[in-house]
C-alpha cells in the first residue's frame, strides 16, 4: 500500500535529483533543460498525491496548468538555445561565463 | 510682511538662482546683477528682521506654519529666536561678498556659480529658519549639493578627492541624525522640533541620540578627529566656496547642538560633557600646533577655523562643567554668548580670510606661502586688510575675534583652572601662526619679480574687504546689540539644558 | 456578492486584463499586417493601446473597496488598481525611451511590443491575484515574456548568454515557488490566498515552515534578492539596454504584489517566521549590492547591483510586518521604479548605434556634450541616493520609520550605513559628468524632442515629489490596510 | 569733571590717527603731523590741566561708566574711566612725551617714505596707552594692554622690508601674548570670584580671596595665584626676566618709537598695572616676595648687559630693562609710590636720552656703533648737554630728578623686611655701580675722546659717500624736544619729591598695608629735597656712582686697550653676556623648533597618517577591495548561480528546521 509519506519521499527526492542536476552539470544545457522538466514533475506529485488525499480535484487541475505551462516554458528554452548556439557555437554550460564579476 | 518675511528670505535668493540658471551663460551680464540684486535684497529683508525682532523673549517669532506632510505631522514651519536670527543675517551679509567677488574672476560657467550660491543662500538661511526637523533636515542636506558642486566644478586639481570626502563625511554625519529624528517622531508622533525637546526619553534612549547628534554636528563643526574634510574641501574650493563655507557651514555645527543636542539630550549631555570639553581642547591646542606649520595659506587659515570652532564647543558644553563644578548654572550662559558670538565673528573674521587670500591667488595663481614675500611693497591698501584681519583672527580686543574668546575663557575659569588655562594658549599658538603667515606673506622685500608685478586693490576688492573690516571692528567695539539680541534665548536655553528629561 | 454568481457588469473591475488580452491578439494582426511594412507603426499602436488601457482602467477598475471574482482566484482591490496603472505608465515610458535604441539596432520589431504587453498581462494577473493558480500563471507569464525579450537581439551573444542563464535559474526558481505551493495546498487543501489566510494560524509547525522557506526563497530570487540574485546583473549588463530598462520596472511592481499577495496576506499567520527569514536577506542585500556597485565599471552592472540593494531595502519594508511597513515598501517600489525608468531612459539616450554607452567612462564630460541628460541624470542619481529634496529621500525616510516602529535598532543602523556607502557610487556618476572632460569625441547623444521631453518630465517628477511627497506617500498609505 | 572732557583726552589722538592713517596720504605731510600733533597736545593740555587740578586737591577721584560694552549673564561690561592723582600723573607722562616725540619725529622721519602712516600710529598708540591708564575695569585694561601692544608690534616692524625688523616685531608680539596668557587667566580667576570686571569689586573681594585656596597645583592661595598671573602679565609688558626678550631687539623700530613705546610708557604699562592693583597685591606676600626678586634681577643683571654692548640704542635699552627692574622692585617692596615716581622721572631722562642718541644718530646718518663716534661733543652741544643731564639723572647724581626716585627705591627695599628683601638689595646696589658704568661708558664713547667717525667716513666717500664729514647739530624740531625734556630731568625730582613720593600723594589710590608700608618710614626723616640731596653725597649708593664714572673713565678714555685685554682674560664671561645669557638661544634654538616639530609631527603623523590615511582613506579603501573580492563570488557559471541558490535554500530550511 503506497502512503501518501511514500510519494511525498519520492516527490522530494525527484526534487533534489533535479536540483542537483541543476548545479553538479557542467556539460551540456540540454540536461539543464531536462532537470527544469523534472522539477517541474515533482511539484506535480506533490499535488497530485495531495489532492488524492484531500479528495478535492483542484490540485490536479492546478498540475493540467503546471504542464501546460511548463510545455511554453520549454519551447522558449529551446528557442534561447538555438540563438545561444548560433552566437556561440556551442551549448557546454562551461563556455557560458563572459558575463561575471 | 511678517507673516512671509522669513519664507521670504528663503525663497528670494533660491527663485533668483533659477532664474540666473535659466538666462545661462549667454546673458551672464544680467545673471550677474540679478544675482547682487537678490543677495542685497535679501540682507535688506534682514533689517527689518533685526529690527522687529522682540529681544525680550526666547520664543520663536516671525513663526510660519503650512501643512507639508499632514500624514507624519510635519509642517513647513519657519520661525527665528535669538540663537537662529544672528545667524540668518550672517549668512544674508556673507553671500554678498561671494558674488561680488566672482565677478570678474570666475569665467567658467558663471551663471551656474552664481545660481549655486544663491540656492546655497536660501537653503542655508532654511536651515537656520526651519522649526520643523524634517523641513531642518531636508535644508541640511539638500545644501550639500550645490556645494558638492561647487567644489567639484569650479575647485582646483585635488577638487574631486576633496568633494567626495566632504560630501560623505558630511552624509555620513546627517544620516545618523536623521535616524535620531525619526525615532523621536516615532515616540512623540511629530516633528516639531519643540515637541522633541519636550519629550521625556529613558538616558539610554539619550545616549544613543546624543551619539548620532555628536556625529552629525561634530563632523559639521569640525571637531578633531573628524576634521580632516575641512582642510581639503577649503584648500580645493574656489574662493566662494571657502568663504560660504567658513563662514556659514561650519555654524551649522555650533547651532545643532545648541538647537537639538542639548534640549533634546540633556542628561546624556551631562554625562559626556566631558568628551566634548577635551575634544574641543584638543582642537584648540593639537590643530593650533597643526597649523603652524602649513605651507599653503588657504590649509593654514582652514586649520585656524578648526581651532577656532574649538572655542564653540568648548563654549557651549561648559554649562555642565559648571554645573559639575559650582553645582549651579551661573555663568553659563556667558559661555554659550561666546560661542555664539564666536561663531558669527568667525564668520566674519574666516571669510574675510579667505576673500584676502582669493586676491592674491586672483593674481599670483599660487596659494603657496612660499610664493610671496613683501607683498605690502606693492598692494599696500590689501596689506592693511590684511593685517586688520590677521590681527582680528588672533583675538585682539576691539575687533569681533576678542569677545567670544573672552568670554569663553571667563567662563570657562568657573567650571575649571586648566579648561581656561588651555583654552587661552590660543592667545599664543593664534597668534604664531597667524602673524607668521603675515610676516612671510605681507612683510618683508618684495619676494620675487611676479610680486613685484602685483597692483593694489581695484574698487570690487576694496569695497568688499572694507564693509567686512567695518563689521569686524562694530562688533569687536561695540558687541552690546548682539547679544541682546541673544540673551533670553540663550538663557532658556540654559535652563532645558539642565533639565531633567528622563521619565520618571 | 457571491462569487459564483456572474454578471458581465460584475466583470467591470477585471477589464484591465480582458482588455489587455483582447488588445495583445490586436497589435499580434496589426503588426502581420501593416507592421511589417512600417516598422514603428506598431509601438505607436503599443503607446496608444496602453493610453487606452489606463483609461479603461480609471472607468472600470477604480474600485473603492476589495472586489473579489473569478470564483476567488482574482481580487481587484485600490492597490490593484495603483499599481495597474503604475505598470502601464512605466510599460508605456520604457517603449518610449526605447524607441530610437530598438531603431538604432534594427530590432524595432512588432514582436517586441507584443512580449511587453504579454509581461504586462502577466503583471496584472499577478497584481490581482487571489490564488496560488494566479499566482503561478502570472508569475510564468511575466517571466516568460520577459526571457524572450532578453534573448530579442539575435545577433546579441551576451544577450542569448544572459537569456539562458535567465532561463535556467528561474525556472528553477518557479520550481522552488511551485514545491512551496503544493505543500501549503497540502496543509490547507486550497489554493485561495483568503482561506489559506484563514487555515494558516500555527506559525512554527514544520510543514508552514517549509512551505514558507521554498515560497520566500522564490520570491527573493524573483526580486533579486541576495544570495538568490546572481541572475540579476548578469541579465541587466547582458541584455539590450531597452530591456533592461523594462525589467528594471514594471515587473517590480509585479513582484511587490507577489510578496503582498502571497506573504503578507496569504501567510499573514506565518509572518513570523517570514519576516525572519527576510531579515537576513534584506541585510545581505543591502550589504553585496552597495559594495560590489563600487567595484563596477559598467553602468548597467553597477545599476543591477543598486538594484539589489533597494531591493534590500523593499525587503526591509516587508521585514516590519506591518501594514504601514508594505505602505513603505509600496512606496519604496514606486520611487524606485519612477528613478530607474529615468537612469536606464538616460543610459539609452546616451548611446548610439554601434556606441551602447554602457562603460561608466563614457558618461565623462557628459555635461559638455548634452547639458540636460547630464542634469537628469545628476538628479536621479542624487534620488537613488537618498539626498533631499529629491524624491528617493522619502522612500528611505520611510523605511526607517516603519524598522524604528518594529524597534529594528541594528537594521537602522546598516540601512543608515549602506546609504552612505552606496552613495558614493552615484557621486561618482555625477562626478564623471560634471568633473571630468571627455577623452575621446563620443557620439552626440539622441535628440528627439519627444523623448528628451519625456525624460524631463520624469526627472521634474523626482524634484517635485521630492519637495511635496505628501500625495503619493498618502496614496500608499490609504491603499494598504 | 565732566565725562565729555575726559572722553576728549583719549579721543582726540585717536581721530587723529583715523584721519592720518585713512587720508594722510591725500592731505599731506604738513597737515598730518599739524592734526595729530593738534590731537596729541589737546590730550596733553588737558591732562595737565587735570593733574594740575588733582595735585592741589580741587578735585575727587572720578570714576563712571563710559558705554556698555557688552551685557551677559547679567554681567556688565562696561567701558569706563576712573580718574585719579595716579590716573592723572599717568596721563601726563603719556601724553607729554608723546607730544614731544610727535614733534622729534617731524626732524627725524623726514625724509621717510612712511611718514603719514607713522604720525597715525604713534597717536593711536598715545589713544590705547590713554584707555589703558584710564580704565576703570579689567577688559578694558585688557583692551589698551592689547592696543598699545599691536602698535608696538607695528611700529617695530615700520621698516617692513627688514628682515631683522619684521623678526623683532614677531618675537615682541609672541613674548608679550606669554605674558597676556597669564594676564587673562588672571582676570579670569578674579572674575570667576567677584562676577564683575570693575576695579572696585575686584578690590572690594581682596581680603576675602586671600583666604581662598584654588584647587590648582595640589591648592594655592587664589588671591597669589591672581596676583602672580597678573604680575606674568606684567612682566610681558614691562620686559621682566625671562620676558625681557624683545625689549632689545625692538630697537629696531624708529629712536622716536624707542623713545615713547619702549621707554617712556608702553614699557612701564606693568608697573602702572601693578600700583594700580595694589590693594590686591598687598594681600599676597608671596606674589610680591615674587615680584620683588624678579625685579632686582632685572635690574642687575640686565644693566650688566647694558656694559659690553657698543650700539648706542642697545645700551639705552638694556639700561630701560635695567631701570625697569628698579621700579618693579619698587612694587615689590610695597613701595609703590616709589616706583610710579622713578617712573615717571625714568620716562622724562630715558626719553631725552633715546631722543639724544636719536639726535647722533641721524647726525652720524644713521650709524648707531659707539665704536665709530667719540668727540662729537663739540660738534652738537645741545645734543650732548642734554644727553649729559639725561645721563646723571639715569645714574642717580644728587638733585636730579632720578637720584630722588631711585635712591628711595634703594633705600626703601634695604628697609623691607619681605622674603627676598635682602638678595633684592644687593642687587640694586650692585645696579647703582652698573648703571654709571655704562652710563657714563656711553657719554664717553660718544661725545668724547677721539674722533673715531672721521675714518669712517673717509670709508664712506671712498666710495661716494654722503656729504659732510663733521656732524651738524640738528634742527629745532629735534632740539627743542631734547631740552623740553632736559628741564624735567634736572628738576621734576626736587619739586615733587616732598609731595609725591613722602606726601601719601596717591592717598586711596594706592592702598598699602600699614605694616609694609616702607615709605612711611623714611618719611619721617624726610626733611625737605634740598637736604635730601645733600645727604644723597655721603650715601653709598653715591660712592658707586663715583666708582662707576671712574672705571668708564679708566677703560673709555685713558686705558681703552685695558677693556680688550678685559675681554680676553674674561672671555669665559665675556661669552655669556655676548649670549644675552642664553635666552635668545633657548627661545629660536630649542622651543621655536621645538614647536614647529610637534605641529609637523602632529600634521604629517596624526592628521595625514592616522585620522585620513588610516580612517578615512583607509575605509574606503577597504570597502572598495571588500567590493572587488566580493564580485569574483560572481562567477559567471551558471552552476555556481544555481549552487549559491541551493546554498540559500538549504541555510534557511536547516535553521528554521532547527527551531521547529
Amino acid at each position: 500500500m503506497i502512503t501518501l509519506g511514500d510519494i511525498l519521499t519520492l516527490s522530494a527526492i525527484l526534487f533534489a535529483l533535479a536540483v542537483a542536476g541543476i548545479f553538479l552539470n557542467r556539460k551540456n544545457v540540454i540536461l539543464l533543460l531536462m532537470c527544469v522538466e523534472l522539477l517541474l514533475l515533482a511539484a506535480n506529485f506533490n499535488f497530485i498525491a495531495f489532492s488524492r488525499m484531500l479528495g478535492n480535484l483542484t490540485g490536479q487541475v492546478f498540475v493540467f496548468f503546471v504542464l501546460t505551462v511548463a510545455a511554453a516554458e520549454s519551447a522558449i528554452g529551446l528557442a534561447i538555445l538555438v540563438v545561444l548556439f548560433r552566437e556561440r557555437r556551442s551549448i557546454n554550460v562551461e563556455d557560458m561565463n563572459t558575463l561575471k564579476g | 510682511m511678517h507673516d512671509y518675511l522669513l519664507s521670504l528670505l528663503i525663497w528670494l535668493p533660491i527663485a533668483a538662482g533659477i532664474v540666473v540658471l535659466l538666462l545661462g551663460e549667454r546673458n551672464i551680464v544680467a545673471g550677474r546683477w540679478i544675482s547682487l540684486i537678490a543677495t542685497l535684497a535679501t540682507l535688506a529683508l534682514c533689517v527689518p528682521l533685526w529690527l522687529d525682532f522682540n529681544t525680550h523673549t526666547a520664543a520663536y517669532q516671525f513663526v510660519e506654519k503650512a501643512a507639508w506632510i499632514p500624514r507624519f505631522h510635519a509642517y513647513y514651519a519657519l520661525g527665528v529666536d535669538g540663537i537662529s536670527m544672528p545667524l540668518i543675517v550672517l549668512t544674508a551679509l556673507m553671500t554678498i561678498p561671494v558674488v561680488i567677488a566672482a565677478w570678474s574672476v570666475i569665467k567658467a560657467r558663471p551663471a551656474q556659480y552664481y545660481a549655486s550660491f544663491l540656492i546655497m543662500e536660501g537653503l542655508m538661511i532654511g536651515v537656520f529658519a526651519a522649526t520643523d526637523a524634517l523641513l531642518f533636515y531636508f535644508f541640511w542636506e539638500a545644501m550639500l549639493i550645490p556645494m558638492f558642486l561647487i567644489i567639484g566644478i569650479w575647485g582646483g586639481p585635488r577638487r574631486v578627492y576633496a568633494t567626495i570626502k566632504f560630501f560623505l563625511y558630511t552624509f555620513l554625519g546627517s544620516v545618523f541624525m536623521l535616524a535620531a529624528l525619526i525615532y523621536m517622531y516615532v515616540k512623540c508622533g511629530s516633528y516639531s522640533i519643540a515637541a522633541f525637546q519636550a519629550l521625556p526619553l529613558t538616558l539610554a534612549e539619550q545616549r544613543w541620540i546624543f551619539a548620532a547628534f555628536l556625529i552629525a554636528f561634530a563632523v559639521k563643526v569640525p571637531m578633531w578627529p573628524v576634521h580632516t574634510w575641512l582642510p581639503d574641501a577649503h584648500v580645493e574650493a574656489p574662493t566662494g566656496g571657502s568663504v560660504i563655507l567658513a563662514a556659514i557651514m561650519l555654524k551649522m555645527g555650533g547651532y545643532g547642538f545648541l538647537r537639538f543636542a542639548l534640549p533634546i539630550a540633556p542628561d546624556a549631555c551631562r554625562h559626556l560633557y566631558f568628551l566634548i570639553v577635551v575634544l574641543s581642547l584638543i582642537a584648540v591646542i593639537y590643530i593650533g600646533f597643526v597649523a603652524l606649520v602649513q605651507q599653503d595659506m588657504k590649509k593654514l587659515i582652514a586649520y585656524s577655523s578648526i581651532a577656532h570652532m574649538g572655542f564653540v564647543t568648548l563654549g557651549i558644553f561648559l554649562v555642565y562643567a559648571i554645573l559639575m563644578n559650582t553645582g549651579t548654572t551661573h555663568g553659563a550662559a556667558m559661555g554659550m554668548d561666546g560661542a555664539m558670538v564666536q561663531m558669527v565673528s568667525h564668520g566674519l573674521i574666516s571669510g574675510a580670510l579667505f576673500l584676502c587670500v582669493g586676491v592674491l591667488y586672483d593674481r599670483m595663481h599660487t596659494r603657496q606661502i612660499a610664493d610671496y614675500g613683501g607683498v605690502i611693497n606693492t598692494m599696500p591698501v590689501f596689506a592693511g586688510f590684511m593685517v586688520l584681519f590677521a590681527l582680528a583672527n588672533t583675538g585682539l580686543p576691539g575687533t569681533s575675534g576678542f569677545v567670544g574668546e573672552f568670554l569663553v575663557i571667563l567662563a570657562s575659569f568657573r567650571a575649571n583652572f586648566w579648561y581656561s588655562a588651555l583654552a587661552a594658549l590660543t592667545l599664543i599658538l593664534a597668534a604664531s601662526y597667524t602673524l607668521w603667515l603675515v610676516k612671510r606673506v605681507v612683510f618683508g622685500p618684495v619676494g620675487n619679480d611676479r610680486v613685484a608685478k602685483l597692483t593694489d586693490l581695484n574698487g570690487r576688492e576694496f569695497v568688499i574687504l572694507g564693509a567686512l573690516a567695518a563689521v569686524v571692528l562694530l562688533v569687536g567695539i561695540w558687541p552690546a546689540p548682539l547679544l541682546k539680541v541673544m540673551g533670553p534665548s540663550i538663557q532658556h536655553l540654559v535652563h532645558q539644558a539642565v533639565a531633567n528629561k528622563i521619565p520618571a | 456578492m457571491s462569487e459564483s454568481m456572474m454578471t458581465l457588469h460584475s466583470l467591470g473591475p477585471a477589464v484591465p486584463e480582458i482588455y489587455l488580452a483582447g488588445a495583445i491578439c490586436l497589435v499580434l494582426l496589426f503588426e502581420a499586417f501593416v507592421g511589417v511594412k512600417r516598422p514603428g507603426a506598431t509601438g505607436t499602436l503599443a503607446l496608444l493601446v496602453l493610453a487606452v488601457g489606463a483609461g479603461l482602467t480609471v472607468a472600470f477598475a477604480d474600485v473603492t473597496h476589495r472586489v473579489v471574482l473569478f470564483d476567488g482566484a482574482y481580487v481587484a482591490d485600490p492597490l490593484a488598481f495603483v499599481l495597474k496603472l503604475a505598470g502601464f505608465l512605466s510599460v508605456a515610458v520604457a517603449l518610449l525611451y526605447s524607441r530610437a535604441y530598438l531603431r538604432n539596432r534594427e530590432i524595432l520589431k512588432g514582436e517586441y511590443y507584443v512580449l511587453a504587453l504579454t509581461a504586462l498581462l502577466g503583471i496584472f494577473v499577478l497584481i490581482s491575484a487571489n490564488s496560488l493558480l494566479t499566482v503561478y500563471l502570472g508569475v510564468e507569464l511575466l517571466a516568460l515574456s520577459v526571457y524572450s525579450m532578453v534573448a530579442f537581439d539575435r545577433e546579441s551573444g551576451v544577450a542569448a548568454e544572459a537569456a539562458m542563464k535567465y532561463f535556467v535559474l528561474g525556472a528553477l526558481a518557479s520550481g522552488i515557488l511551485l514545491y512551496g505551493m503544493s505543500i501549503v495546498y497540502g496543509l490547507t487543501g486550497t489554493l485561495n490566498l483568503d482561506r489559506i489566510a484563514a487555515a494558516v494560524s500555527a506559525p512554527d509547525s514544520l510543514g508552514v515552515v517549509l512551505a514558507v522557506t521554498f515560497i520566500v526563497v522564490a520570491v527573493a530570487f524573483k526580486l533579486g534578492a541576495v544570495p538568490f540574485h546572481m541572475w540579476l546583473p548578469d541579465v541587466y549588463e547582458g541584455a539590450p539596454t531597452s530591456v533592461t530598462l523594462f525589467i528594471g520596472t514594471a515587473p517590480k511592481i509585479a513582484y511587490f504584489a507577489l510578496v503582498l499577495r502571497l506573504l503578507a496576506h496569504g501567510l499573514a499567520g506565518a509572518s513570523v517566521d517570514w519576516t525572519r527569514m527576510l531579515m537576513p536577506i534584506a541585510v545581505l542585500s543591502l550589504v553585496v549590492g552597495n559594495v560590489v556597485a563600487i567595484a563596477q565599471t559598467n553602468i548597467k552592472r553597477m545599476l543591477a547591483y543598486s538594484t539589489i540593494s533597494h531591493v534590500g531595502f523593499i525587503v526591509l519594508g516587508f521585514v516590519a510586518g506591518t501594514a504601514s511597513g508594505y505602505a513603505a515598501a509600496l512606496y519604496y517600489t514606486l520611487v524606485y521604479v519612477l528613478v530607474s525608468l529615468g537612469s536606464f531612459g538616460v543610459v539609452l539616450l546616451a548611446s548610439r548605434k554601434g556606441f551602447e554607452a554602457d562603460q561608466l567612462s563614457d558618461y565623462k564630460g557628459l555635461y559638455r556634450r548634452d547639458p540636460l541628460l547630464a542634469l537628469a541624470m545628476a538628479m536621479l542619481m542624487f534620488s537613488f541616493a537618498g539626498v533631499p529634496p529629491f524624491v528617493g529621500f522619502w522612500a528611505k525616510l520611510r523605511i526607517i520609520q516603519v524598522l524604528w516602529e518594529s524597534s529594528h535598532l541594528w537594521l537602522v543602523i546598516i540601512a543608515v550605513i549602506m546609504s552612505v556607502v552606496g552613495a558614493f557610487y552615484y557621486l561618482r556618476v555625477v562626478k564623471l559628468m560634471y568633473f571630468d572632460d571627455a577623452p575621446q569625441t563620443l557620439p552626440p547623444t539622441e535628440r528627439s524632442v519627444g523623448v528628451r521631453f519625456a525624460l524631463g518630465i520624469n526627472a521634474a517628477a523626482v524634484l517635485v515629489l521630492g519637495v511635496l511627497p505628501a500625495p503619493l506617500l498618502d496614496l500608499c498609505a490609504r491603499v494598504i490596510h | 569733571m565732566n565725562p565729555q572732557l575726559l572722553l576728549a583726552i583719549p579721543l582726540a589722538p585717536l581721530i587723529a590717527a583715523v584721519i592720518a592713517g585713512l587720508f594722510g596720504r591725500y592731505i599731506g605731510r604738513v597737515a598730518t603731523h599739524s592734526i595729530t600733533i593738534a590731537g596729541v597736545a589737546l590730550a596733553c593740555g588737558l591732562s595737565l590741566y587735570m593733574t594740575w587740578l588733582s595735585y592741589w586737591g580741587h578735585v575727587p577721584s572720578f570714576n563712571g561708566p563710559v558705554y556698555t560694552w557688552l551685557v551677559s549673564d547679567g554681567v556688565h561690561m562696561q567701558v569706563g574711566f576712573l580718574i585719579d592723582r595716579l590716573t592723572t600723573l599717568m596721563m601726563s607722562v603719556v601724553t607729554f612725551v608723546s607730544l614731544c616725540v610727535h614733534v622729534y619725529t617731524i626732524g627725524y622721519m623726514r625724509d621717510d617714505p612712511g611718514y603719514t602712516r607713522f604720525f597715525s600710529y604713534i597717536s593711536l598708540f598715545t589713544f590705547g596707552m590713554l584707555m589703558l591708564v584710564m580704565a576703570n575695569n579689567f577688559m578694558q585694561l585688557f583692551f589698551g594692554w592689547e592696543a598699545v601692544g599691536v602698535v608696538s608690534y607695528l611700529l617695530i616692524g615700520f621698516w617692513y622690508t627688514r628682515p631683522s625688523a619684521i623678526f623683532a616685531n614677531l618675537k615682541a608680539f609672541l613674548v608679550n601674548r606669554v605674558g597676556d596668557l597669564g594676564f587673562i587667566i588672571g582676570i579670569a580667576a578674579l572674575f570667576s570670584y567677584t562676577h564683575s570686571l570693575s576695579y572696585q569689586a575686584a578690590f572690594a573681594a581682596a581680603p576675602h580671596l586671600a583666604h581662598q585656596t584654588l584647587p590648582v597645583f595640589g591648592g594655592v592661595n587664589a588671591l597669589t595665584l591672581i596676583c602672580i598671573c597678573l604680575f606674568i602679565g606684567a612682566m610681558g609688558k614691562s620686559a621682566q626676566v625671562p620676558l625681557h626678550v624683545w625689549l632689545p631687539d625692538s630697537m629696531e623700530g624708529p629712536t622716536p618709537i624707542s623713545a615713547l613705546i619702549h621707554a617712556a610708557t608702553m614699557v612701564t604699562a606693568g608697573v602702572y598695572m601693578v600700583a594700580r592693583m595694589s590693594p590686591l597685591f598687598e594681600y599676597s606676600s608671596t606674589a610680591l616676595s615674587f615680584v620683588l626678586v624678579i625685579g632686582a634681577t632685572n635690574a642687575l643683571f640686565m644693566g650688566i648687559l647694558g656694559v659690553i654692548n657698543n650700539d648706542i640704542k642697545r645700551v639705552i635699552a638694556y639700561s630701560t630693562l635695567s631701570q625697569l627692574g628698579y621700579m618693579v622692585a619698587a612694587l615689590g617692596a610695597s613701595a609703590y609710590a616709589a616706583g610710579i615716581f622713578h617712573l615717571m622721572t625714568h620716562a622724562c631722562f630715558k626719553a631725552l636720552l633715546f631722543l639724544a642718541a636719536g639726535s647722533v644718530i641721524i647726525a652720524m646718518h644713521h650709524e648707531q656703533d659707539m665704536r665709530k663716534m667719540g668727540g662729537l661733543g663739540k660738534y652738537m652741544p645741545i645734543t650732548a648737554a642734554t644727553c649729559w643731564i639725561g645721563g646723571l639723572s639715569l645714574v642717580a647724581f644728587p638733585f636730579f630728578s632720578g637720584y630722588y626716585s631711585k635712591d628711595a627705591i634703594i633705600e626703601a627695599v634695604g628697609l623691607s623686611h619681605r622674603w627676598g628683601s635682602t638678595y633684592a638689595y644687593w642687587c640694586l646696589l650692585l645696579g647703582a655701580y652698573v648703571t654709571s658704568l655704562y652710563t657714563f661708558r656711553l657719554l664717553f664713547m660718544t661725545f668724547h675722546g677721539e674722533e673715531r667717525f672721521r675714518n669712517v667716513h673717509a670709508e664712506h666717500d671712498a666710495h661716494g659717500g654722503h656729504g659732510a664729514h663733521e656732524p651738524r647739530e640738528n634742527s629745532l624740531v629735534v632740539t627743542l624736544p631734547l631740552i623740553a625734556l632736559a628741564i624735567p630731568s634736572v628738576i621734576l625730582g626736587y619739586f615733587t619729591v616732598g609731595k609725591v613720593l613722602y606726601g601719601n600723594y596717591f592717598g586711596r589710590a594706592i592702598m598699602v598695608l600699614p605694616q609694609h608700608n616702607v615709605l612711611a618710614r623714611m618719611a619721617r626723616d624726610f626733611h625737605g629735597p634740598f637736604e635730601l640731596g645733600l645727604r644723597g653725597f655721603l650715601s653709598v649708593p653715591f660712592a658707586l656712582v663715583v666708582a662707576g664714572l671712574v672705571t668708564a673713565w679708566l677703560f673709555v678714555l685713558k686705558r681703552p686697550q685695558w677693556a680688550d685685554a678685559a675681554a680676553v682674560k674674561f672671555a669665559w664671561l665675556k661669552r655669556i653676556l655676548d649670549q644675552k645669557y642664553y635666552f635668545d638661544w633657548f627661545n629660536e634654538r630649542l622651543l621655536a623648533p621645538l614647536a614647529r616639530g610637534v605641529g609637523f609631527g602632529l600634521w604629517k603623523v596624526g592628521d595625514q597618517g592616522l585620522i585620513d590615511g588610516a580612517l578615512v582613506n583607509g575605509t574606503a579603501k577597504s570597502v572598495g577591495g571588500i567590493g572587488g573580492v566580493v564580485r569574483r563570488v560572481q562567477s559567471g557559471y551558471l552552476y555556481s548561480y544555481a549552487f549559491w541558490i541551493v546554498i540559500g535554500l538549504a541555510a534557511l530550511l536547516g535553521w528554521f528546521m532547527l527551531r521547529a
